[in-house]
């Protein structure tokens, strides 16, 4: 075992101490969140233990798992969300104080799938992470949010039941379930070529790619705003590191039958989702038509494929991940009590909170891909890895996209920095750990895009993919 | 081959039910027949074990659950659901569902994976073999769907915890 | 490091005007460009030595930066700019007007300061956020139209730029080079064919958009019509210049068979932009507009110096740029200080206000002569050698260019007449301030003075020029 | 020896009646049930593969996915009892008033 498993572990424990927690403690709630939050660290100092080690790649239970630099880049990036997420919605009586435990078990589905390696460890992560999502979508407490976790739940036990059909007929056409030995099997083709379809369709479901994405924006609306903050990034992680993972694995030697594909669907939802989040006026809408652009833009890594791509699906995961983090940590103080914000909601917002203005804008800027933030050199690389692999096309989906994107991004703060109505001319409050969030959040999306060679370094080295180009 | 077709046309006969039964009670007792006939298909295919871990989790736990809450939500109603219109994009849906399902199924049977029709090992299926497996080097997974109970369990007490008060939402600190 | 200075100084003054109070921001803007402005006196007579640093290893992108002949006077353009405009801005804008003012200066000074693409690229378009929230919020009703507009164009054509600046450092790295941003690594190196006309033409259109030439100048209306005088004189002044400059500082050295290949196509767009800019301004009657559309007359005719590919010609157009710059930029606050005292920049609504305000007419004039290109002003200068290039590569188009100045001789004067002379109309108006005089004397100076020696700046320019009009030469090119 | 291929015929032909379920019907039940119904064809037709190549991680998957679905099923009937509490009629276009 020699500990790879570690920072699983350490979430593991969180759950059950958390749970403990919220049985034995007074202060229940603040207990629960305190010792799930300990745990992600306590994964976080483990990963990072683990990086250096020279055991790496370590194989694990009949290669069902496979802990190597990318699954541990992967854990760093979920911890980051859940750790966010936390944050986010720390000791906040609406969410109960069953929050945490939930947030780390959906932690560990995003985990395991960074270190899938068999169909089994794989069917297993997606599970893991979206069974406590269905539970804390609908645990608002409210009727969108019932109905959030209502339609949650019956597309992805649609989406798993494609993805499930589908790997069965993939088992049936190698004789394998561990993703490392496909590429080497002998496959029996009409069989495998459906399975391989019925698989990607099920993961670009989970990922939210147009024409799966039907699901996201009332999703996204109805859940509790540090639930869409979660899923918004945890999830996507989690997605397109197993889809990166299933695809350059198992799939590296018959790149002809889904890279084209998968590039057609990066650029159709880079474009139309933009374009859907255009017409948006309620943030969490607008910012859940911009998770599906930015699974657009992720999939232009994994169509990339070379090297260079998967680096950059690393490097842009964390830089949406950031933004995605300062936007909604912003939103939720602007929202306080109510779970929504509107465009009307941040008129003026400027004169109020000039601060909070900053942070959103800082956001919103990355997102759009504004140098000197994250966004920026995210995008810069990933157009770097399509032109590597001469895939003009989608280098231009991914700038039509960008352009369109931007607009939607600039409206809020158009608003922002317009004169309030005097209405509600309170400064916005700050609690701490919102702003432990946001600050942090903002000050890695600016130092990414200003410096952004350390973290490049990281991924160079995470996304090893030897044997492509 | 006479076994095949009997099932076979139990298990598609209760499937087509579930899809095209008005109320929710036919399509769970459907769903049992077609579960039941697939029990007997895993007997057939030497997953013994399955065969009886399908009657009872599936058939005995999980459709006894749906059979209560489908009661408990239709008790005392009129339990007839209002027509369902077949929308265009539903029936476009349906259609190409359909087609997709047919290719598969034509390619399943086509397409015959590579057998080993004799020689099963020992022990292949039954109880100690899935033992062997599930308590060996599978025995993570074994516990990972334990969590994945422990989050129905968590998931059920969030869901159905007592509403608080509306006015009380937003207090930080102590839950209700 | 006076060039880090140079960036260094505008960020740091941006972050101190906000923490300065509300009325002090404007001293503290001041002092800062004043500041920076030091430093380029440091930059010309001290040391010129640029920075080359590390920046993203991975990728081959160095922070390297250079004040060669080409960025050096827009250098020293950009610093006096910031100045005038700083001092010419009202207290009442607030901290965050001086705080977006500094950053544009900030990002502009990095523009014409990077040799590396990536870095230009950074700086090309963090420049459009200032601009964006300038006109946002201290613009005129349809401010908030015309912001979305210039963003919105112009990051079509960033877009377009960023897919060329990646293609081509890829192209490089397939074809067996290292991969690098550093334009000097890059240049003359051999595209493939099917890809050098469409890189060619995303880069052309980004720089196109930002100049603006037509017929991409749409954004151009509304931002000079909407935004306050001096963000307009710096718009006009400094920014569109670097749509120019971009073609000379990243186009010529990679895509100069290209600029060959499609000279004429290039030369009658550009023509047609000089008259179209001209005719247009006559019909206005803003006289904010009309100095707009005859600024989008002389972006056209800088282009045609390009164009002309010779020697003369783009030297013409390096020194053109800082002189139209100068005057072009004086000329919108001189409008500025009118229009605060008027109240209206529709000519026929005044008349005769030399009589009230002599000075103010006097710097009118000064100006207006500038931009119609008078002799002994440096306009002259810069449009002499621009006909030269024609006159040496394609006549016709030195033709147009003749007809053009005097078009503009017209539409200039047609302006100042309506506008000074006559008999009063309306109530009189305040001349100009003892301290504003105090800063317009100093660019009328400077406007003179480089007219006077134009040399100053060709002679600095040309060394930088050396590689593309040596290749101009060798290959027989027009000289 | 029952023929392996026809029975993943069935397997599809079962996931497919399944899908449909799941797409023209708007009961939230029944469509979970059919959805579960699609997870079942998966099942049988890893058990059926897992036959034919004699080994036993087909038979772990269709067990896994048993498991699986008991805790998908507990927490999708808490969340469709806990829905038709707040509004007594069960209709997945009523349910989803906001259009994606």
């Amino acid at each position: 075992m020699n500990g790879a498993l570690g920072p699983e572990y350490m979430v593991v424990l969180g759950v059950f101490a958390s749970m403990i927690a919220v049985m034995v403690s007074r202060q229940r709630t603040i207990a629960a969140y305190w010792a799930a939050l300990a745990a992600v660290v306590a994964a976080g100092i483990w990963t990072a233990a683990l990086w250096s080690s020279p055991a790496l790649p370590i194989s694990l239970y009949a290669q069902g798992v496979r802990v190597d630099l990318f699954s541990l880049a992967i854990d760093g990036l979920v911890l980051l969300a859940s750790a966010g997420a936390l944050l986010v919605g720390w000791n906040d009586a609406r969410y109960g104080a069953d929050f945490p435990a939930l947030v780390l078990l959906a932690l560990l589905g995003m985990m395991v799938l960074g270190l899938a390696n068999n169909f089994l460890v794989l069917f297993l992560g997606i599970e893991l992470l979206s069974l406590p999502l269905y539970v804390l979508a609908a645990s608002g407490g409210y009727a969108e949010s019932r109905e959030a976790g209502l339609k949650y739940l019956l597309l992805g036990a649609f989406s798993s039941g494609i993805l499930l059909f589908g790997l069965a007929l993939l088992y049936g056409a190698s004789g394998t379930m561990v993703l490392t030995q496909l590429a080497n099997s002998s496959l029996i083709l009409p069989l495998a070529g459906a399975g391989l379809a019925l698989t990607v369709v099920g993961l670009v479901f989970k990922l939210g790619i147009i024409p799966f994405h039907m699901w996201v924006p009332d999703v996204y609306e109805g859940s509790p705003l540090p639930v869409t903050t979660f899923m918004a990034f945890g999830t996507k992680v989690g997605a397109a590191a197993i889809l990166l993972r299933f695809l350059f694995y198992g799939f590296s030697v018959a790149v002809g039958w889904w890279e084209p594909a998968l590039g057609y669907l990066a650029v159709l939802t880079m474009v139309a989702g933009n374009l859907l989040a255009l017409a948006q006026k309620d943030m969490k809408r607008l910012l859940a038509y911009s998770g599906i652009a930015n699974a657009g833009y992720l999939l232009v890594g994994i169509s990339a494929h070379n090297q260079a791509g998967a680096r950059a699906m690393l490097f842009y995961l964390l830089v949406y991940g950031l933004a995605v983090l300062a936007a909604f940590s912003v939103f939720t103080m602007v929202a306080r009590e109510r779970n929504s914000v509107s465009l009307n909601d941040l008129t003026g917002l400027a004169r109020r909170s000039p601060w909070l203005t900053a942070f959103l804008a800082v956001a919103m800027l990355s997102l759009a891909g504004i140098p000197l933030t994250g966004g920026f050199v995210g995008k810069f690389y990933l157009l770097q890895a399509a032109l590597d692999a001469n895939e003009p096309g989608l280098a231009i989906g991914l700038v039509v996209g960008a352009m369109i994107g931007l607009a939607a991004y600039v409206r809020p703060l158009q608003r922002a920095f317009q004169g309030g109505d005097g209405t509600s001319e309170a400064p916005v409050r700050w609690p701490v750990a919102g702003a432990v969030v946001v600050v942090i959040a903002v000050l890695g999306t600016i130092g990414l895009g200003v410096y952004p060679a350390p973290i490049v370094h990281i991924v160079n080295h995470s996304a090893a993919f030897d044997w492509l180009r | 081959m006479i076994a095949f077709v009997i099932l076979a046309i139990l298990a598609l006969g209760g499937g087509v039910g579930v899809v095209v039964a008005r109320q929710p009670v036919h399509s769970a007792l459907f769903l049992i027949l077609n579960i039941l006939a697939l029990a007997i298909f895993y007997i057939l295919l030497s997953a013994e074990f399955l065969a009886a871990a399908q009657v009872i989790v599936y058939a005995g736990a999980i459709m006894v659950l749906f059979l209560f809450v489908v009661t408990l939500l239709t008790a005392g109603k009129d339990d007839a659901e209002p027509q369902e219109g077949l929308a265009g994009q539903r029936l476009t849906a349906g259609i190409l569902a359909v087609l997709a399902g047919g290719g598969l199924a034509v390619l399943g049977v086509l397409y015959p994976s590579q057998s080993i029709p004799f020689g099963l090992p020992p022990n292949f299926g039954n109880l100690h073999g899935m033992g062997l497996n599930l308590w060996n080097q599978d025995f993570v997974y074994l516990a990972a769907v334990a969590l994945m109970l422990l989050t129905a369990a968590i998931g059920v007490l969030v869901l159905n915890r007592p509403q608080r008060r509306q006015h009380r939402a937003g207090v930080k600190g102590e839950d209700s | 490091m006076f060039l880090v200075w140079l960036l260094a100084v505008p960020l740091a003054g941006a972050i101190a005007t906000l923490l300065a109070s509300a009325k002090g921001a404007k001293v503290v803007a001041a002092i800062t460009s004043f500041v920076a402005l030091v430093g380029y006196a440091g930059l010309l007579f001290v040391n010129r030595a640029g920075v080359n640093w590390p920046w993203i290893s991975a990728w081959g992108v160095r922070f390297h930066l250079e004040a060669d002949g080409l960025g050096l006077f827009l250098l020293g353009l950009n610093a006096v700019l910031f100045v005038v405009a700083i001092l010419a801005s009202s207290e009442e804008m607030g901290r965050v007007y001086y705080f977006w003012l500094l950053l544009l200066e900030f990002s502009v000074a990095g523009l014409f300061a990077a040799v590396d693409l990536f870095v230009f690229y950074v700086f090309w378009e963090v420049l459009l956020i200032p601009v964006f929230f300038l006109l946002t919020q201290w613009s005129g009703a349809r401010g908030k139209a015309a912001a979305l507009k210039w963003l919105i164009m112009n990051l079509v054509g960033s877009f377009f730029l960023l897919v060329g600046i990646v293609a081509v450092a890829v192209i490089h790295h397939q074809n067996g080079g290292a991969f690098t941003f550093e334009i000097s690594a890059l240049s003359g190196m051999t595209l493939p064919a099917g890809a050098a006309t469409w890189l060619f033409v995303a880069f052309l259109v980004a720089f196109w958009i930002k100049a603006p030439l037509w017929p991409l100048h749409g954004w151009m209306p509304d931002a000079y019509g909407e935004s306050p005088a001096p963000v307009t004189a710096l718009i006009s002044g400094v920014l569109s210049k670097a749509g120019i400059y971009g073609i000379l500082r990243v186009m010529m050295p990679l895509f100069l068979p290209q600029f060959r290949q499609f000279q004429l196509v290039l030369l009658i767009l550009a023509a047609i932009g000089l008259l179209y800019g001209a005719l247009a301004a006559l019909r206005q009657n803003d006289m904010k507009m009309v100095t707009a559309y005859g600024s989008l007359s002389h972006m056209a005719m800088m282009a045609l110096g390009i164009f002309s590919l010779t020697e003369v010609g783009i030297l013409g157009t390096t020194y053109y740029m800082v002189a139209h710059g100068l005057m072009v930029g004086g000329l919108f606050i001189v409008l500025g200080l009118l229009e605060s005292r008027t109240g209206t920049r529709t000519i026929q609504d005044m008349a005769g206000l030399n009589k009230s305000a002599p000075r103010l007419a006097a710097y009118f004039l000064f100006f207006v002569l500038g931009a119609l290109g008078l002799p002994g002003l440096p306009g002259f200068v810069g449009e002499y050698m621009i006909i030269q290039g024609l006159i040496q590569s394609q006549v016709v188009f030195a033709v147009v260019a003749g007809f053009v100045l005097v078009v503009a001789a017209w539409y200039m004067l047609r302006v100042f007449q309506a506008v000074m002379q006559g008999p009063a109309k309306g109530s009189a108006i305040r001349d100009l301030l003892a301290r504003q005089v105090a800063w317009l004397v100093p660019l009328a100076g400077l406007v003179v003075f480089i007219g006077l020696w134009p040399a100053g700046i060709t002679s600095h320019a040309a060394p930088s020029l050396y590689h593309v009009t040596h290749f101009l030469a060798g290959k027989g090119g027009g000289q | 020896m029952i023929p392996l291929n026809w029975v993943v015929g069935l397997g599809a032909a079962l996931f497919a009646i399944g899908a449909v379920g799941v797409m023209v019907r708007k009961n939230p039940l029944i469509m979970f049930m059919a959805a579960e119904m699609m997870w079942n064809a998966a099942a049988l037709v890893f058990v059926t593969f897992a036959r034919s190549f004699h080994d036993m991680t087909g038979q772990v998957m269709a067990f896994i996915i048993i498991g699986t679905a008991a805790a998908e099923v507990g927490i999708g009937l808490a969340i469709i009892v806990s829905v038709y509490h707040h509004r007594h009629r069960l209709d997945i276009d009523e349910v989803s008033e906001l259009k994606g």
